[in-house]
Parts: structure tokens; sequence; C-alpha cells
């Protein structure tokens, strides 16, 4: 097996990566503002084609979910989802937001990467974030019966929290 | 067999078996629920949080200063290179370009802490397996390192020796001699944790064809390190993504493509010759100048998102700040490693032996507090 | 009951002289219990010093040093501590199995001492069986161990227990054949006959080749009989935390940890009565002192268990099929072999003699 | 044939590891890497930055250089200094000025991270290296800096 291989670069830009993705779904929203990848935002019933095309896309293929995190932005909670393909070497953020914090719910991204399904049981755990068709969502850090989420920005615990 | 006692009428249960938190094999409070037929794993599940402190949470309250220390108490064995992944997110996003001196500096610690915890791991690995003489081998060796770190930085472990625009003081006058008696002492050593270990064909038998990872698995899993090099994950951050004085040395990318737990294992001894060759080709010409340029005593980040990876004894760390502008992060998550390679347990454990579980998990290298953080 | 004790006539004869012979015979044996008893306890406890020094010589450590000088006093120590701790136990424990089994294990590794002839007159028990009796006898511990991991209700402890079953009654076969193998060529099942015949050369030196591969078989053996490591799979403290005692403390934890050193010690005298000549000094250097074959035997034993301590402090761990796997595709087959070979070589009068 | 070449190939590992072994063993005198504490504890020197424990440095008149800019106090991560200051005529120049009552460091929570002496503008505080801090009561953790009747040297100004 030739391991140098993977040092082949059809590496895309920012914007050879916009032109291909944007094709896929409409309306999507592109952004390098502050960040030094480039970023999509996508609406949740989207995310999962989005997800699938992009790891499944030769050109794209987005075979390494590096880090996937659960923000509060205040009024939305949403997840960002940091990838890279190992072949081509490029990067891209995709983050999805919601507006509801009762009920926050996307689509599971742990059958197309398994390491999203510790993550995304960190999240839920965290943030309260529901990922539909996850096997096995449950509490991971905190104990079952944890009231409330720690991270997210709303959360007060008078007698465990120092705030300074 | 299994079928006929599967369509049986004969009440079964499932055999549960709690593996920790205290357990002699889970290097910490790690907790697994094991579900075994006789010797036969059938389900691994990590139960963690036993020691999570939040430390994203007390981030979102602390100064950019002040982060830094929090994070010598994830991966407490390359603490080093956490303090630097921080301080490298603060000095990026505020474009601030550390001395010459500093890059090198940091690089040749951050080297000797990777030396630190492979042979922290090495030592363990040998216990894990049954063989309980290396560990003092392992610890004989890492403690001159340790000496190395308390002459300079004040601490053995929590070194915090790191801050954003350079490092906390210049380094110790003898540090660099110490250095290189270490690395010719070492030398000499480390073929010796081959004859006594590597070579042994009950450890090869123990080793070899057990905890298979394939590449794709690994990459799926987001095993970084030496785990995924172990499978052929051309992973390595100092190699695609250099930081530091990284880029100004050379080395090579350990990669195997068998994904057991003996190519990790060997990965892992490799990188222990890379580690002194990169300290060697540093430690003589260290350049003169400052250790540090002076930053504002209240760090503010601009508005934006910044996102740093560097490559722990462990595997990718990631910092990801999310900052409105203020003086705190809004948001700071850390990538670690652990966190990666503990999910894949399951998957490289089921069908295995008991015994196999420990010597996979031994080389998947866990480090508690990284995972629960 | 006419079991020749033999131990020292003086005090056979002195006993006799004053009770009636019934009597007299009981009070012997008690006699001679308790000398063993109060013996092996002590050298037990010393064999767990000598562990503990041997470990940190191979570790690049000290070891024990603070109680007494030089740690002398460590182990005693230890064992006064171990037996003022209370005896916990689980609920659910099948308690009558869980007090007996430390008793089995420790009785039949004090019982396997009495046959051994420690020097000419030193042995408490010359019977013409001696050797079967040892196998027999270091077949009942095990037992023990099951005993103890089953009644406790703790799956770690059911799991030492079962692998330990497996484990003890593979490498029974292999050490009885390879004793079987040094018997073809001694012509005796009594222990102080064996000796005698070594007055020739040791059987190692007599059986030569034959003899070599059985000693090789029989450590191997032996250290797996005896759940050391890197067949310790029934402690394997990193997969089962303790194995089969994790439930056991104080007094009966104190047993199990005691009947293990004694018991690698047993396999150490086997070794030293079968292979090396027993309590004979080489080339008959010391033949007109006899008590010095004690010195001898003792000797020549502990070589064998520091041995046995150098493969512990060295070697990682089998794995239960590995370990399985030795046994009956290496050592079983080659053990067969070995038998063979030593028989045409007794056939064929092939022995060196001196 | 190969059986048999398993057998002498795997034994020869065996012996070579135990010749490692065997090493140590004959060279262990020498060779112990034991540290004997608390026998060696008058020879036992820390190195020179090693953080044991905050220390206010006082020289022979009672004088310390600590001005209550509290700087150390905001600098803290885990609240372990707490200063109480107030502010005193000062008697040289007769006017008023703010000064130290206690300078409050709680050893218990404190996790030598360094960034007090750090923040520090006018070197008040240091690192001492007595590392035997176990005490029989938390509440011995708390110590006070700065010694009963000391005042801050003349001239230091933050």
């Amino acid at each position: 097996m030739d391991l140098t291989k993977d040092y082949k670069t059809e590496f895309m830009t920012n914007e050879g990566l916009q032109n291909l993705i944007s094709n896929w779904i409409p309306d999507l929203e592109f952004t390098e503002e502050g960040s030094q990848f480039l970023n999509i935002t996508v609406k949740p019933d989207q995310l999962y084609q989005l997800m699938s095309q992009l790891k499944t896309n030769n050109e794209a293929n987005f075979d390494y979910l590096f880090c996937l995190s659960g923000v509060d932005w205040g009024k939305e909670l949403g997840v960002v989802y940091h990838l890279e393909s190992t072949t081509h070497r490029h990067t891209i953020v995709v983050k999805v937001k919601t507006e509801d914090r009762e009920n926050p719910t996307f689509d599971t991204v742990s059958d197309i990467w398994f390491t999203a399904d510790f993550h995304e049981r960190e999240v839920f755990d965290f943030f309260g974030i529901i990922f539909n068709n996850h096997p096995n969502l449950k509490r991971l850090f905190l104990t079952e019966d944890w009231d409330g989420f720690p991270l997210r920005k709303d959360y007060v615990d008078e007698i465990n929290m120092v705030i300074k | 067999m299994d079928t006929n006692i599967a369509n049986s009428n004969l009440k079964s249960e499932d055999y549960f078996i709690n593996m920790g938190p205290q357990h002699p094999a889970t290097h910490g409070v790690l907790r697994l629920l094991l579900t075994i037929d006789g010797e036969i794993i059938k389900k691994v599940e990590p139960d963690l949080g036993y020691i999570h402190r939040s430390i994203e949470k007390m981030c979102e309250r602390d100064s950019y200063q002040q982060i830094v220390h929090l994070t010598d108490r994830m991966d407490y064995l390359s603490s080093h290179i956490n303090n630097e992944a921080v301080c490298l997110t603060v000095e990026n996003a505020l474009e601030i370009e550390v001395p010459e001196r500093v890059k090198v500096i940091r690089t040749i610690i951050g080297e000797l802490t990777r030396l630190a915890s492979h042979q922290l791991w090495w030592g363990v690995m040998g216990m894990d397996v049954g063989a309980l003489t290396t560990y003092f081998y392992g610890f004989r060796d890492r403690e001159l390192i340790n000496d190395i770190f308390e002459e300079t930085c004040g601490a053995r472990l929590t070194m915090n020796y790191n801050i954003p625009g350079g490092l906390m003081f210049d380094i110790h006058p003898n540090f660099v001699k110490r250095t290189k008696d270490f690395i010719a002492h070492f030398k000499t050593k480390l073929p010796e944790y081959d004859r006594l270990l590597t070579g042994n064909v009950i450890f090869q038998k123990r080793m070899k064809g057990v905890g298979i990872l394939t590449k794709e698995d690994a990459i799926s899993f987001g095993a970084t390190g030496p785990v995924g090099r172990g499978s052929g994950f051309s992973c390595d951050v100092r190699k695609h993504h250099p930081y530091s004085a990284l880029d100004k040395v050379t080395f090579k990318e350990t990669l195997r493509t068998e994904g057991d737990s003996l190519a990790r294992y060997e990965v892992r001894i490799q990188e222990m010759w890379e580690s002194m060759s990169i300290i060697e080709q540093l430690i003589d010409n260290i350049p003169e100048g400052d250790f540090k340029v002076a930053t504002n005593a209240v760090i503010k980040l601009p508005k934006g998102e910044f996102y740093q990876k560097v490559e722990t004894a462990r595997g990718e760390l990631g910092v990801y700040v999310v900052s409105t502008g203020t003086k705190n992060p809004y948001r700071l998550k850390f990538r670690s490693p652990g966190f990666s390679n503990l999910s894949l347990l399951n998957h490289i454990a089921v069908g295995g032996k008991i015994g196999d579980l420990v010597a996979s998990m031994a080389t998947l290298d866990i480090v508690v507090p990284d995972i629960d953080r | 009951m006419n079991i020749t004790l033999s131990i020292t006539k003086n005090i056979h004869n002195w006993l006799f002289s004053i009770m009636p012979e019934g009597i007299a015979s009981i009070a012997e044996m008690v006699l001679i219990a308790v000398v063993y008893l109060a013996i092996f306890a002590v050298a037990g406890l010393y064999l767990v010093l000598l562990e503990r020094k041997v470990a940190a010589w191979f570790q690049l450590r000290i070891g024990p040093n603070r109680v007494g000088y030089w740690g002398l006093l460590q182990t005693m120590a230890d064992a006064l501590k171990l037996v003022s701790k209370e005896l916990t136990g689980t609920v659910k424990a099948d308690k009558f199995l869980y007090n007996l089994a430390p008793y089995f294990v420790i009785v039949t590794a004090l019982m396997a001492l009495a046959v051994f002839p420690f020097t000419q007159e030193f042995q408490a028990f010359d019977i013409n069986i001696g050797v079967l009796f040892l196998l027999a006898i270091s077949s009942i511990g095990v037992i023990g161990i099951l005993l103890g991991g089953w009644s406790s209700n703790n799956k770690f402890a059911l799991i030492g227990a079962m692998r330990s079953g497996v484990q003890t009654i593979s490498y029974e076969l292999s050490v009885g054949l390879s004793i079987l193998t040094m018997v073809l060529i001694s012509g005796s099942l009594q222990l102080s006959e064996i000796v005698e015949v070594q007055k020739n050369g040791w059987l190692i030196v007599q059986g030569h080749i034959p003899a070599v591969i059985a000693f090789m078989i029989f450590m191997i053996a032996g250290t797996a009989e005896t759940n050391r490591a890197p067949f310790d799979l029934v402690e394997a403290e990193s997969e089962l935390g303790a194995g089969f005692h994790t439930e056991y403390s104080g007094m009966k934890f104190a047993y199990f940890f005691l009947a293990e050193f004694i018991n690698m010690f047993i396999i150490a005298a086997i070794g030293t009565t079968l292979f090396f000549g027993g309590w004979l000094s080489p080339f008959g250097i010391t033949e007109s002192i006899p008590w010095l074959g004690v010195f001898w035997f003792v000797g020549k034993t502990l070589i064998l268990v520091f041995l046995m301590m150098w493969f512990r402090w060295t070697f990682p761990r089998l794995r239960i099929d590995q370990l399985l796997t030795l046994e009956w595709k290496y050592l079983l087959p080659l053990n067969l072999l070995n038998i063979v070979l030593m028989a045409l070589i007794v056939w064929l009068n092939l022995t060196i003699q001196f | 044939m190969s059986y048999f070449g398993n057998i002498y190939r795997g034994i020869k590992t065996l012996l070579t590891g135990m010749s490692v072994t065997g090493k140590y063993f004959l060279t262990s005198r020498k060779g112990a890497i034991t540290q004997q504490y608390p026998d060696n504890r008058d020879t036992l020197k820390m190195f020179d930055r090693f953080r044991g424990e905050v220390v206010m440095p006082h020289d022979e008149v009672n004088e310390h250089r600590c001005t209550g800019c509290q700087k150390c106090e905001i600098a803290c991560p885990n609240g372990s200094i707490e200063i109480i200051w107030d502010r005193q005529v000062d008697p040289e120049t007769g006017k008023k000025k703010k000064m130290i009552d206690q300078h409050i460091y709680h050893l218990g929570m404190c996790t030598m991270c360094g960034l007090c002496i750090e923040a520090c503008p006018t070197d008040a505080i240091k690192w001492a290296q007595n590392f035997e801090n176990s005490v029989y009561d938390r509440s011995y953790l708390t110590k006070v800096l700065n010694k009963p009747g000391s005042k801050v040297k003349a001239g230091i100004e933050d």
C-alpha cells in the first residue's frame, strides 16, 4: 500500500468548495468572515442531506469529522461541525441552528461519521440538543437525573458555580 | 452452538461486569460496562463523567491567561502541549508573532513531554499485559525528563510554562545540558525496551492481530495520534499543520497499516526515536532573543471563531474558540484526542477476550481527565 | 496405623517409652505437625520477603527496609496486620464454602511438605508412593480456589476461579508426565529412594537430553500449576482485580497468599528432588556431615524458586487461549515424545552413571 | 519444522528478556532509583524554580514590598488570594495611601499556576520551595502572608 498517496492534493479553494456545494442544495449561507475556514450555515431539515453528500462526493470527500461542538448563541442553539478531507486536505465548517430552545432537534450524523456518536451524546448532555435516529442518545458525563443542561448560557447553579 | 442456546427455552441472562471505576487497567476513573460470554466480550459500554470538572464552562468565565492553566488538568501527560494549543489560538487570533526562541523552546519541551508520556505509557502497557518490571524502567527514564521540567518550569506535571505571547520565564541555564544528557542516556535505554518487551514471544502473541482497526474506521472514528497512525491514517498535525518550530525540523511520520495493537505499540516506540531526533536538531541552536512579547494585561480576542489544532502525545487536540470580543471566550470547546479514541473501544474489543480488551485499551493510551474534561 | 515417622529416632523412642503405643504415635504425629507448621509458616513468610526483595532488585528498587534490620521483619508485621484485620465477605456469599476454601488451599499445601526428604533423617513421612501422593495432594488445592471463587458471589472471582480450573487441570498433565519421565529413570515412586538413586549422579545428568527437556517442561508447568506469572490468569491483576480472592480479607486472604508461596516452594522442592539430587551435595563433597543435607536441599530449592521469581518479574501474562495452546499443542506432545525417548534411553542403558 | 523453529525462537526471546532483568538484578546495588524520603530530608534540595507555596519575603526590619494593588488577586484563577486593605495616612508623607491589612493566601485552593507572581509589579511575592504542606486541618492552609506589624518598604509604588 502506497502511504504517500495521502499527500496527493486535489485541494480545493474555498471558492471552489462554495461553487461545488451550492449546486447541491439551494439557499445555503456561505461566509468566511471571522473564521479561518469556509463556514456553511444549513437549515436543520437539510442537514443530513448536505452531510452525507459532503462525505460521499468524490471532489469534496470530507471523511474526517474532527470536531463537533454545541454552541449556545443566546437566542439560538446550534451545532458546529468541523470537517476535513484526508485525501484532499481541505477543511470546512458546517453550522446548524435552531431557535427552539425547548425541544431543539437535529438529525444525527453518527451513521456518517462514527465519532459523532460520542460527540453528539456530549452535546445532548450539555446543551439538551436531541439528535434524531441516534442509536444510544442518553447522558454521557452527567447522571441520568441531572436537571438542566450546564453549558447553556441560561443555566444557573448557585451552589456549584463560582461566578467571578 | 450459540443459536441452539438462543432457541432453547432455557432462561439466560447476559453476564455483566463492571470494570472500574476503580480497576487497575482503566487508568483512572473510567467505568466500562462489559457484557461477556465466558471470556468473550460481547459489548463494551464506557460510562464517563466520574471526574468531569466542566473545564469548558470554567473557561467561559476565565480570562485567556487563566484558561491556560486549566488545560494542564486535561491531559496531564501532555500538559505543555495543551498549554501551547491555547496560547497558539490566542496568538493567532491577535496576530502576535512570537520570537523564534520561544517557538524552539516550546517545540523542544513539547517533544520532551511526548517522550515522557510515551515512557509512562510503555511502563503501564507492560503492566497491563502482566510484565510489572517495565513500569519501573519506564519511570526511571521519565524521572529524568521530569527533573528537566522541574528545573526549568517549576513543576513536574502541570507545568503551565506557556503564556499567551511566549513563555513565563526563560529556560534554566542547565536546560540544554540536562536535555542532551537525557538524550544520550535514553538512546541506550530505548533498545532495552525492545529487548525486554517488544521482542518477547508472549507479548507478540498478546498484541498481534488484537483489536484491529481499519483505516476507514480509524478516520470515521476520528482516531488520531498513534492510534490513527497504527491504522495507516496519516493524521500527524505536526506534519500537516506544523506549528511553532516544527516546520524547521525534519522527521518522519510513522505509519503502519496493520491497525492492530502491536502496530499502535510500535508506532509509539518509533515516535520516541523521532521525538529524540527532533530535539537533537533543535537543542544546539536555540536562537537568542526574548522569551516573550508584551501583551496587554487584559487580552481581548477579536470577534469571530478560531480553531487551532496541535498534536499531543495522544493525538489531535483542537481548541475551538467563539469570541464576542470580550475578555472571556464566549464558548470554548476542546476536541480531545482521548475522547474520540475511547469511542472506538467497543468497536475493536468486541469478539476478543478479556485479556484482549485490556491489551487494546492499553494501546489506546487513555488518560481519563482528557476525556472527562 | 503403622506409618513410619522417621524424623528423629530419639524423640520417637522416648515417646514410646513413656506412653502406650497408640497415644505415643498420635502424640508424635501432633508434635511433628506442630513443628512443620511453625517452620513453614515462618518459611512461607520469608519466601514472601524474598520475593519482595528479589522483585525490588529486578526493578531498580530497594524493597522493604523499614521493619527490622534490612526489612527482615516486614512480612512478620504484615502477617500480624492481616491477623488483626476484620474478616469481610459479601452478603450473598455461600458462607460455608466461602469459609472452607482457604483451609483447603493451605492444608493441602502443608500436607505436601510432609513427604520431602530434607536430609537423610529429616523426613516426616517416607511412603513408597511419595510422588503419587504429591500429585494427588497438589490437585486438591485447586478445589479450594474453585470454591473460593464460586462462593464469593463476585463476578471477577468467578471468572478467576473458572480460569484456575481450566489451567490447573491442563497443566497437571504436564507436571505429571514430566515427573513420570523421571520415575522411568529412577525406577521408584518413593522420594527417599529417588534420592538414593542419584548418588551415582543427579538425574538431570543421568538422563541427559530427555531429563533436561523434562526439567524445562516441569518448570513451565510447575509455574502454571502455582498460578504465578506469566500464568497468573487466576489473579490477573490488570484484568480481574484480584481474581478468585477478591472478596477475602484478613487471615483468610493470608492463607491463600501463604499457600501460593508454599506451593512455589513445593514445586521447586519436587524439582530439586527429582532432577538435582535432593539433599545430596555436588560430587559428595559433604557426605560425611549428614545434617548439611538440609543446607543443600534448601539451597537448590531456593535457586529454583529464584528462577520462578525471575520468570515472574520479566514476562508478560499469557491469554487464556494461548495458555491452553501452550499446554495442549506444545507441552503435552513434547512430553509424550520425551517419555518415549526416556524409555528408550533407559532400555538401551544410555544413561550416564558415575 | 516451523513447529520446532517457533519453540526455539520463542525461548530465545524469553531468554533475551531475562537477560535484561538479570543484568539489573546483578547491578541492583548501585542501580536503585528509590528516593529515601524522609531519610534524605537533609540532603534533599528542590530546584530553585520549584513551586511549593507562595510567600511574601520580609526584610530584617519587618518590611515587605506589597502595596496592596490587588493585581495578584485579579490574576488568580481560583480566588486563592484575598487582600484586605485600608487607606491609611502615611506617616512620612502625610498623604492617604492604600495599605494592606492582610494578604490572605488559601494554599488549599492554589493550583500553583504562578500567574499572581507574574502579575506582581513590585515583586512582593515569590515562590518558596517548601513542599511539605500537609496539615491536620484544612483551615491551617489559609495563611496570612504579611507578618504582624509589618509595613511596606518606603519608596515602593505600583
